[in-house]
């Protein structure tokens, strides 16, 4: 590793970690999510809820987990409740406050598709599919988004809507129905962005260290807004690059 | 009544041609035994129901046995794209394969409604998701009270059912513990259940009450298969193998060195040989 | 997040004039000396709803707290008639109160609902029965894939829910096990939640995964009040006191000896009598 | 105790046992259903299954409960699970083959009343009402009623459906979309009552030994009918007398 000791994925991580609190109940996706959301619990966020979708409520693993059943998850948590009481009682139950969702494709509204890339029917690539999303989407009280910037990634319009973030803009999601807030916030490894509180359409508020504008617009479907005050994220701090370090060491994976 | 005996016998007699089944598990106690004996068996055109569908519908697909998939989840969960349901899907190789496709909420409470003999699961879901487009089962129902709109689904009810428990009492009651997923009911759900469990013991005395409990009587048939959710885990007995499943995405990757595997490890196999593909995951006591 | 206080202090922020409350539990763990605080602390005009109202309700509705009862069974459990109940409903002594009535299938699901956040449960349920002649809340949904009628019930979403249950840990996680009842909804269902607990852990470390356990950001406060369920019980603490169920019959039956006994074991008692009701009760260690 | 050395209340229980077998589930209410239950599975069926509405299934109590809810059927259960999981699952989900019911009111088409005396709004008298009898009477594959005979019990009207039998006769559940069976025998003090395959009318198939029609007939609001080919009911064996006997003494209850 060279220039600012730390990597564009670790800014990613750790940028999304501090947006959660010590009251928060989340839940928790693998990958970045889980990252973030362990090193939240293990530097300014002791307090922190982690749910996994398997079923496991606050649990608080030493290790990241593969998968979201990882046999550390059920060990270390305060208890594990089957599948439909997890979608029923606790995501639909309005119960979680955070919910984390990655993309393969992003639209400037937080609408995401991670189902097929090309036509439903006849795709040019079959991804996984929605997974809890699509409800984590509209029950969780608010979703954080991260992903790695790109231009296959970040589109102009998604080829399918596996969850609804803001749809068009404005109150689309209120005209649905859906009383939570939905995307508040997007890290990427370049970027934080958050919505415009009329329009919805994500905005740049803060630059990872070392990168320009020009680099988000380059490595995004849309033209880029940033917002007024631009600010600049801070880096990871010496404990918070540790933890995430020895998350990962402890994490061996492969 | 319950039977205990082989699983080339549980599964010869309880998983026929043309059945919708499910080998349920969500990321634990995933039952790769029973799936692996159904592909030596060759049973073709299931319908292939799970959430969270993984190594052994891939495995199931790549080899041509299912005309359909209802499913939410895709994906080698944590390491990306299942392969040969892609090739399924993408290029109908070997096979054409219909899909129904929904959210996890979708299908939770699909079993749920199964198990609870509903024809239909109401929820608060698919709001402006896409799937609502594409899977005519989802449908919606008014509430009474309320005027509120809200999903609706029918019922999950599989032919039959096969999971993998830790244990099962000499009477065939069995116990699920850990992460508890969806077992409880997709076999409640389902017209016939087979569990393959790492042990019988002799009574369940020792056991809280509130643990999760098949009673016998909830069961067809049971087979001891010690190992038999590799590379998936058995809370108590042995770790989760995640090297495998991040194998498994080159495994797969080539239609080739997918045959290769599978005559290998499953045609050529037993189910004996689950044993040693877990001996040094298990804990130390 | 959770206080930890005296039950006087934990009633008085949460119980309010003209709530609805439940305060629930299924035979096991009846959150009676909950209750008794809250007929001390003279609260008016609830809506007391649960499914199986016995002895604490026929207490609150004798002193004449209670504007509406919901419950599904308005019996003294194996021994006959609730005679404090009967005389509010036939002779409006000491008010009149307005009953809703349903089955126990059908509040379980009302609760089920209001924990899952849903504005209704829909159940195959009340076929043939007066009650949907007497009872508005009693309405139907039609299943879009199989045209079936289903009932159709409010959820249940009480201003505030007291259970008792066997322990906390110091976090104040809430452990309820054995006959685990409807406990777990009605607290989930709840704006609030109140627990009388038998005694307080250092942790949970050697609780089962599976068992139920309110995490402590879900209840409001937590009370330790040893024999709080009396003459309920506490499975692993002490048995059910019979004998006083049976003795009820005899108390409730005439005003006077109603009030009497209110007055004695109630208005001038403390929770910590509960703790000397049960001593005979603990089961050899 | 004089003449045939057993009650009646014992005959009913007795006779009530016998109509079990090792194959069926049974969701037992407290009283004589839950003594006869328990004497089926100490006598003829030790295979049965016991559930009981408190969530406890394959209870095998040495005790006789008082309530549904005793912490004897707990420790003595396969398993107990949560009351809504008991409707849902067990009750709804079509797992149970035969369900007790007793009656305050019954008619003879096995309509049962135990909600109210008089009106529903100004009751004469106001009974517990129904608990899980609306729902046990039609989702359980038969019912089975047991009840001590009096002209205030046995009906021609009851006042209050609380659950359904077959209403006004012949195929009225099929019309109402109910797919069980219903009342399929009636225990009482006195007889053995069967519904007659068409009408669904109960009529008297066997007289405990020593009853005379006429006492039925007196001790019934209706006109009794009685099976052409009417049977002497066989008085308990000295074991169905010792087991039940035996279970009571177990249950001090006063």
């Amino acid at each position: 590793m060279s220039g600012p000791g730390f990597t564009p994925e670790q800014m990613m991580t750790v940028a999304a970690a501090r947006a959660l609190t010590s009251d928060d109940v989340c839940f928790v996706g693998i990958g970045a999510p889980s990252s973030a959301c362990n090193v939240a619990r293990l530097t300014h966020a002791p307090g922190i809820t982690l749910i996994y979708e398997s079923g496991t409520i606050g649990a608080a693993p030493k290790v990241l987990p593969l998968s979201i059943g990882d046999g550390e998850l059920c060990e270390t948590a305060v208890t594990t409740v089957s599948v439909p009481e997890m979608f029923r009682y606790w995501l639909q139950g309005g119960r979680i406050t955070v919910g984390f969702l990655s993309a393969a494709q992003l639209d400037r509204y937080g609408n995401i598709n991670t189902t097929v890339i090309g036509d439903y029917h006849h795709p040019k690539t079959r991804l996984p599919g929605g997974g809890g999303a699509p409800e984590i989407a509209t029950s969780c009280g608010e979703v954080f988004i991260t992903m790695k910037q790109s231009l296959r990634g970040m589109v102009e319009k998604i080829d399918f809507f596996t969850s609804f973030g803001h749809g068009d803009g404005g109150d689309a999601r209120a005209k649905l129905g859906i009383s939570t807030k939905g995307p508040t916030l997007l890290v990427t490894d370049l970027a934080v962005w958050k919505p415009d509180p009329e329009t919805k359409e994500f905005m740049v508020t803060s630059l990872h260290p070392g990168v320009t504008g020009d680099a988000v617009q380059a490595t995004c479907g849309w033209k880029v807004k940033f917002a007024d005050r631009l600010e600049e994220t801070a880096p990871p701090s010496g404990l918070e690059l540790a933890t995430l370090r020895d998350l990962k060491a402890r994490s061996d994976h492969d | 009544m319950v039977k205990f005996c082989s699983l080339a016998e549980a599964l010869a007699e309880n998983l026929f041609d043309g059945d919708s089944v499910a080998f349920e598990g969500f990321t634990h106690l995933i039952p790769h035994a029973a799936a692996h004996e159904a592909i030596r068996q060759g049973r073709q055109e299931l319908t292939l129901i799970r959430m969270t569908p993984d190594l052994v519908y891939d495995q199931m697909v790549g080899m041509g046995m299912a005309k359909k998939l209802i499913f939410s989840y895709l994906g080698n969960p944590g390491v990306g794209l299942l392969r040969r349901c892609r090739d399924a899907i993408e290029n109908c190789h070997p096979r054409a394969v219909e899909i129904e496709e929904h959210s996890h909420a979708g299908m939770a409470n699909a079993y749920e409604a199964g198990a609870a003999g509903l024809p239909l699961a109401v929820f608060r879901g698919y709001r402006g998701a896409g799937l609502t487009e594409v899977n005519p089962n989802i449908r919606s129902v008014t509430c009474p009270f309320t005027g509120e709109t809200l999903a609706a689904v029918p019922a999950l009810r599989p032919d039959v059912t096969f999971i993998h428990a830790q244990k099962a009492n000499r009477k065939g009651d069995v116990l699920v513990e850990g992460i508890v997923g969806i077992q409880k009911e997709a076999v409640l759900a389902a017209k016939r259940a087979v569990v393959t469990v790492e042990e019988v013991v002799e009574d369940f005395a020792d056991v809280h009450p509130n643990c999760c409990v098949l009673p016998q009587w909830t069961i067809r048939a049971i087979a001891v298969v010690p190992g038999g959710a590799h590379p998936s885990y058995a809370h108590g007995y042995y770790a989760r193998d995640n090297a495998t499943y991040l194998e498994w995405d080159h495994i797969a990757a080539d239609r080739e060195s997918f045959r290769a595997w599978m005559k290998i490890h499953v045609l050529d196999a037993k189910p004996e040989v689950f044993a040693s593909r877990v001996g040094h995951l298990r804990r130390a006591a």
